[in-house]
């Protein structure tokens, strides 16, 4: 039946997950994933480009862990709309910023 | 979420139960949940905008102070770190909520407004400061590109706090209740989020500006 | 002091146009007319506890249509305004700034307080009774989506004899929107009106995605909806994503006007280009916004005018989230002359190119569901019929634009205008009529005069294609948009003229349309069965109109077209399938449903107020606007008695009558 | 009732017949083009129209016939298959030829975008000249710094020679359009922008900006002349000679907003085209912000241009494409 199917909502808060261990583990590892990029940066550690890398790679799986250890993404049942609108938005949202650097660096000012 | 309490969750959506309070209520709460959850998605495209904004102008300070002259790093990492920390708390909150402990979820709830308003503290200092420095919204793109993506965030910590705030007061005078329960569940959503948005804040405003 | 109210009310009002004259007086006197009746009939009370304050999705559908139909008719009379002065070369009859005004009002109201509107009201009146809900997923939002939209829309046309109208084109591009270049009120308008109606756009959006997705009746698959209810899935969906795009893009650009920031401006580093990027983030994306529910309307309507199941369902679901998806990668063909390289234009052509094969199928889908059926032709057949092979040359013109470098020669010319127009009109236009005469029983419980509605129907089609086919002649002669006056020697005048003439002729078919509605009205036609045209899909299985909370027991779905096969088997004289029948037979039990709520209408109103004082500039109103926002904003979230049960025996007492009315 | 809506309808058409047939084909002037780049988008938009009418015009007829053989009447004989709803053969048949249609669309399009991009030079043994355009309120200012004269709303070169336009805006955006010589390009402040175009015939032609920039946008049209060298050779001299010089007071004239007649200069101040591409960035400007402006001022200079912007690095790539749009796109 739909209803079953459609009953799905926000996991996060359905028992048995969200314990305090996970939430710990998150914590740490976002600590964690903030000092690397701040060391690699106070410290001019590596070429530009690859500071830039490194620090978005980091802020990106620092997301992950929000996304895994706090919001508990993967509790969700079927079907996983919560997940499928996340990731339809993700896409929308990296095409915005791509779409508009990449043109607009063939209209930057003269400033 | 209505697990723990509702003897039928097993059986939502057959008509035969339609009637049961507490079902019809858990179907609601979490279709508020559901849709909660879509605004926020709505929000990450409304950081997105900001934020391709922001990549697009960053060059452009007419001359003026850029970014790296003028940001102090050492506000920012302690905002950050504050930040994390209420994410957690805010996690803990909900901890204390599923073992129906009203109190723990009040006093964590408090702490995690308290990091919030020391956050916003910290950045209404550093906006000040920088406007001592002479960068206002209206000095070049790059600052009110910048003031615009920063204030945003802080205005949605800012209604944050207000929301909580009214939460507390609902917990302690009606206690956890589905709708309660719900509520609290939505805002740590919420808290959640705001994190994410700032750690991206964090790497491509400041660390990147500071590079 | 007089003195002092007088340099006020001058700036205050727009004055000193015999046009705008008439109009305030009219307006003024229409107002007056309204509060006296309310008064005379003591009717106040019942305005506010029916309607201002209801949260039912199907009286909140029909204010919605009320709104639209009016705003038709100002975005109409733009229209035609704009058609006269363009008749003849140099023609006195608009000023340069009186006719820029007219062209940016014309299109912004026909898009965001037209068809934006129109659209909602059908999606409240008819996604819950299609798929079996009581409601919509949040009533109270809905009826806040509602106001903001009302209020937003309202704000914008206050612009019209209050400080003056923006006229910047509908989509303002700066600079010229900018302080620099309009330094009036009528931009500020413009964005807050935007936005307080963008906001509640936003939310309906979010409201229609979870009600499709997790109010459906028990056994109605995903794969088992209408096709009416994919398209408003597929529409919110894109709503979703891009809304917050024209937000965030309207208050970049507030800032620049009311903080002196720089994102768009000339000075300060500003970027004015930026903007044109964002706004078609957003703009490109609204336009399938607008045009998905009419695919969904069609598709309801060709299945039951042809007696015969929709064709390809699968493919059409496919393509209708393919639309949407694809809608978000093609923005940049808004603006290919502006110089980003061969590589960013190819990418958008070709992105945009590919919308036509997933749109191309769903017109073959609809062919082929009338290929081998048993057509008839009432008004929402003949509207769906229009529509084919009007949309079809609409869409191949824009697949020529599409061509970047040959879209170098038709942009800004009236190539455009026309493309957009037959989209706009043979698409969205006619499919929202189409769906107004096709649910109008089920809203109303009355039908619609068929002879007058056909008298319109030819009168719109006809002027639609001597109105707009002499405009792609015109762009290939070279005439561009926004022009207000033309020379002689350019040899544009004839067709103008044709151009016009198709105007009025839809002028005039917007009159029997009026007329039509009260007519009908007049000589009312009851229609009991609930069932007008022999339907497929739930909607018609109730009394027209709807009670109150829909469906007195909730349905059990088994199949696509459920209505239909339910229908279907009682003439086979078969037994009810057991899981059906055992709801069916299940005894009425209390009904639960949101209580009204003053709550929407207060805050809207205060938005309202708000953004009266940043047009103005007015810090007391601005504080005191938002204010109340906040304060409507804590008293929903405190107040906790939020709904309410229908008791059986009032059930009962309803069905009884909706039965007895047979 | 039905019979007079035909007539009304035929007669509607007949007139409007009459109307077009009435305009000579020459004030079609996007398919009348007199130079190599509008030859070109005119084939593209012929091609691009019968490909579309491939698929377009069958299923008009299709739909027609549709309409009327399944209409409902008693005694009909076509089929009635109320089941009917799919059949993998037909979907797979009109899924794949848009598809096809689209591809072969694409290829054509991928092609002469390449080819027409608007700042890539045309082919030609004689040197390009180059004319500097500026759309102001509301009012369009030519500048040769070839001969170093200037034109308000009327331009003139010679005949079977490539023109380098530039074009800047002096306040909100413009869109500089010659139908009959080639597709248009926006006018943009800030930024200078390049487009080929060359009229391979004699004539006058006619000239509008075609993007929306305040209240007398409309009277922004102009004439462009093409004429023979001899002739542009002397008209130039005539220039020189005979009309007043555009002085910067003059100039301040011009940018007050309102329309203007033909006006000819005998000479205008140096670099005013840069000024007026750099005029918005703010004094004081240091460091690399400079260098945007004077990536401006040397793209007059092509060459000298790319040189300046290779000694300055990467960095330098935003100055290089404001002044040089496009050229990543190749
Ligand atoms: C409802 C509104 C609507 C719809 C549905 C469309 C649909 C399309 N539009 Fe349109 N468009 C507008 C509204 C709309 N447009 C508006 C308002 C503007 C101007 C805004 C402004 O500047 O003010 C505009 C402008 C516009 C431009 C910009 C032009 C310019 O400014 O220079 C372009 C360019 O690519 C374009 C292309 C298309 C294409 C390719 C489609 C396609 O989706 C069409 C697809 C449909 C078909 C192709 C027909 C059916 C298909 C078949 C039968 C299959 C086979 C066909 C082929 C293989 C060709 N449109
Ligand atoms: C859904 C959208 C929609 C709709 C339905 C329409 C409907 C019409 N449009 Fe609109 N139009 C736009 C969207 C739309 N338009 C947009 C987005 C623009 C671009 C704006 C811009 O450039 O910024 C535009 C621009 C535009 C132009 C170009 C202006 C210019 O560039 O200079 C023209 C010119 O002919 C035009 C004409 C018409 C006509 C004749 C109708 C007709 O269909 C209208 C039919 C008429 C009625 C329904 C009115 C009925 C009224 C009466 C019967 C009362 C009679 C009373 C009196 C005469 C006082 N429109
Ligand atoms: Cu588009």
């Amino acid at each position: 039946m739909a209803n079953h199917n459609a009953h799905s909502g926000h996991g996060g808060h359905e028992g048995g997950h969200g314990s305090l261990k996970s939430y710990v583990i998150g914590f740490i590892l976002s600590i964690v994933l903030t000092i690397i990029p701040l060391v690699a940066v106070m410290n001019d550690m590596f070429s530009k480009q690859v500071t830039t890398v490194l620090i978005l790679v980091m802020a990106i799986l620092q997301f992950a862990v929000q996304l895994l250890f706090f919001m508990h993404i993967r509790d969700e049942k079927k079907p996983r709309f919560n997940l499928i609108a996340l990731i339809f938005g993700l896409v929308i949202m990296l095409t915005i910023v791509a779409g508009s650097i990449w043109i607009m660096t063939y209209n930057a000012v003269a400033s | 979420m209505a697990h723990a309490i509702d003897p039928h969750a097993g059986a939502h959506g057959h008509p035969a139960h339609d009637h049961h309070h507490g079902h019809d209520h858990h179907d609601q709460e979490e279709m508020k949940t559901f849709g909660f959850w879509l605004f926020l998605i709505t929000d990450v495209i409304l950081f997105g905008t900001l934020f391709a904004t922001f990549v697009v102008l960053r060059l452009n300070t007419a001359g003026g102070p850029t970014g790296g002259e003028l940001i102090e790093l050492p506000g920012i990492i302690a905002s950050t770190f504050i930040l994390l920390t209420s994410s957690f708390t805010s996690g803990i909150a909900l901890l204390e909520m599923n073992r129906g402990n009203k109190k723990g979820l009040i006093v964590w709830l408090i702490i995690t407004a308290l990091l919030g308003a020391s956050f916003i503290y910290l950045e209404v200092t550093e906006f000040i400061h920088l406007v001592h420095e002479g960068a206002t919204i209206g000095t070049s793109a790059y600052w009110s590109a910048f003031f615009t993506l920063v204030g945003t965030h802080g205005l949605h910590v800012s209604v944050g706090l207000v929301w909580m705030t009214a939460l507390i007061i609902q917990l302690s005078r009606r206690g956890i209740t589905p709708v309660t329960k719900r509520k609290v569940n939505i805002i740590s959503l919420y808290w959640h989020f705001l994190d994410v948005v700032w750690i991206f804040v964090f790497t491509i405003v400041y660390l990147m500006g500071v590079m | 002091m007089w003195h002092k109210i007088k340099d006020f009310s001058s700036e205050f009002f727009v004055t000193g146009d015999p046009l705008i004259l008439g109009a305030q007086v009219s307006i003024a006197i229409t107002l007056v007319a309204i509060v006296f009746t309310l008064t005379y009939f003591k009717k106040w009370r019942w305005l506010w506890t029916e309607w201002l304050t209801t949260v039912d999705h199907k009286r909140i559908g029909i204010m919605y249509i009320i709104a639209s139909i009016l705003m038709l008719f100002r975005g109409g009379v733009d229209a035609l305004l704009m058609r006269v002065q363009l008749a003849a070369p140099q023609l006195e009859f608009l000023h340069a700034d009186h006719y820029n005004a007219i062209f940016t009002t014309h299109g912004v109201i026909m898009i965001l307080f037209m068809a934006m509107p129109l659209m909602f009201g059908l999606f409240n009146i008819v996604v819950p009774l299609q798929i079996g809900a009581r409601d919509v997923a949040f009533p109270f939002l809905n009826s806040l989506s509602f106001w903001m939209f009302f209020f937003g829309a309202m704000l914008f046309n206050v612009s019209f004899i209050i400080g003056g109208s923006p006229d910047a084109g509908w989509l303002a591009y700066p600079p010229l929107s900018e302080l620099s270049g309009s330094p009036g009120v009528g931009q500020d308008f413009y964005i807050w009106g935007i936005q307080i109606s963008g906001i509640g756009s936003l939310a309906t959006g979010i409201n229609f995605v979870v009600t499709i997705l997790k109010m459906r009746a028990p056994g109605m698959k995903l794969m088992q909806m209408p096709m009416f209810s994919w398209s408003v899935l597929s529409s919110c969906v894109t709503i979703m994503f891009a809304f917050p795009i024209l937000t965030v893009t309207l208050f970049l650009l507030f800032l620049d006007r009311y903080l002196g920031a720089h994102f768009f401006t000339l000075d300060g580093g500003g970027n004015p280009m930026m903007y044109i990027n964002l706004i078609w983030m957003w703009g490109h994306p609204e336009v399938y916004i607008v045009i998905l529910p009419a695919f969904g309307i069609f598709s309801e309507i060709v299945a039951t005018f042809s007696k015969k199941k929709l064709f390809g369902y699968k493919s059409m679901v496919f393509a209708l989230m393919s639309i949407s998806f694809f809608s978000f990668f093609t923005w940049a063909h808004h603006f290919f002359t502006m110089g980003s390289g061969a590589n960013v234009n190819a990418f958008f052509a070709i992105t945009t190119m590919l919308i036509a094969i997933p749109t191309g199928v769903k017109v073959f889908n609809w062919l082929f569901t009338m290929y081998r059926g048993k057509l008839s032709f009432p008004t929402p057949m003949l509207w769906t019929i229009a529509f084919i092979p009007c949309f079809v040359v609409g869409g191949m013109t824009g697949v020529l634009l599409s061509v970047a470098p040959a879209d170098f020669q038709f942009h800004n010319s009236y190539f455009l205008i026309a493309h957009f127009h037959q989209v706009l009109i043979g698409g969205v236009v006619f499919g929202y009529f189409a769906g107004l005469y096709y649910w109008w029983p089920k809203m109303f419980g009355f039908r619609l005069h068929e002879g007058l509605g056909k008298w319109a129907f030819w009168f719109w089609n006809i002027g639609f294609y001597v109105c707009f086919m002499p405009q792609y002649a015109l762009g290939l002669m070279g005439m561009t948009r926004r022009f207000n006056e033309y020379d002689f020697d350019m040899g544009w005048q004839p067709l103008n003229v044709v151009s016009t003439v198709g105007a009025f002729l839809m002028g005039l078919a917007f009159i029997f349309q009026v007329w039509q509605i009260a007519h009908s009205i007049k000589f009312l036609k009851k229609e009991t069965s609930g069932d007008a045209w022999d339907g497929r899909t739930l909607e018609w299985s109730i009394p027209s109109p709807a009670p109150m909370y829909n469906f007195a027991r909730t349905p059990v779905v088994t199949s696509q077209d459920d209505w239909w096969e339910k229908k279907q088997r009682r003439l086979r004289g078969e037994a009810e399938l057991p899981e059906v029948a055992a709801a069916e037979k299940a005894p009425l039990e209390p009904i639960h449903m949101p209580r009204n709520s003053g709550i929407p209408f207060i805050m809207s109103t205060c938005w309202f107020v708000a953004g009266f004082g940043f047009v103005w500039d007015w810090k007391w109103m601005i504080v005191l606007g938002l204010a109340g926002v906040i304060i409507s904003m804590l008293a929903r979230s405190f107040s906790y008695n939020t709904d309410y049960y229908i008791p059986v025996d009032e059930i009962e007492r309803t069905e009884a009558a909706a039965r007895g009315a047979h | 009732m039905r019979s007079k809506f035909r007539m009304l309808a035929t007669g509607l058409f007949l007139a409007m017949v009459f109307l077009i047939s009435g305009c000579s084909s020459e004030q079609y002037i996007v398919l009348d083009p007199k130079g190599p780049i509008g030859e070109s988008q005119k084939d593209l938009i012929l091609i691009s129209t019968l490909l579309c009418a491939v698929i377009i015009v069958p299923v008009l007829i299709l739909t027609a016939i549709i309409v009327w053989r399944y209409r409902d009447r008693p005694g009909r004989k076509a089929a009635y298959k109320p089941e009917w709803e799919h059949n993998t053969k037909l979907e797979v048949t009109w899924w794949s030829i848009p598809i096809v249609i689209i591809i072969i669309l694409g290829a054509v399009t991928v092609y002469y975008t390449y080819k027409l991009e608007p700042s890539k030079a045309i082919a030609s043994d004689k040197e390009p000249i180059t004319i500097q355009v500026t759309s102001m309120d509301w009012k369009w200012l030519f500048k040769y710094p070839g001969e170093d004269i200037a034109t308000v709303n009327y331009v003139k070169f010679p005949e079977d020679t490539p023109i380098r336009f530039q074009l800047t805006s002096d306040t909100a955006m413009n869109s500089f359009w010659i139908p009959q010589l080639g597709g248009q390009l926006y006018s943009m402040s800030g930024m200078a922008m390049t487009l080929y175009l060359q009229a391979d015939e004699q004539g006058s032609y006619y000239g509008s900006g075609a993007n929306f920039n305040g209240e007398d946008f409309a009277q922004m049209t102009f004439t462009a002349d093409a004429v023979s060298q001899e002739e542009y050779d002397a008209w130039v001299e005539e220039v020189k000679a005979d009309a007043p010089a555009l002085t910067m007071d003059g100039y301040k004239e011009l940018q007050k907003p309102g329309r203007s007649d033909v006006q000819l200069f005998s000479s205008f101040p140096e670099g005013l085209f840069e000024q007026i591409v750099t005029q918005y960035v703010e004094e004081g400007s240091s460091g690399a912000h400079s260098h945007h402006g004077g990536g401006a001022e040397a793209s007059t200079d092509e060459e000298a241009a790319s040189d300046e912007h290779a000694s300055h690095g990467a960095e330098e790539t935003e100055a290089a494409n404001a002044s040089h749009e496009g050229h990543a796109g190749h």
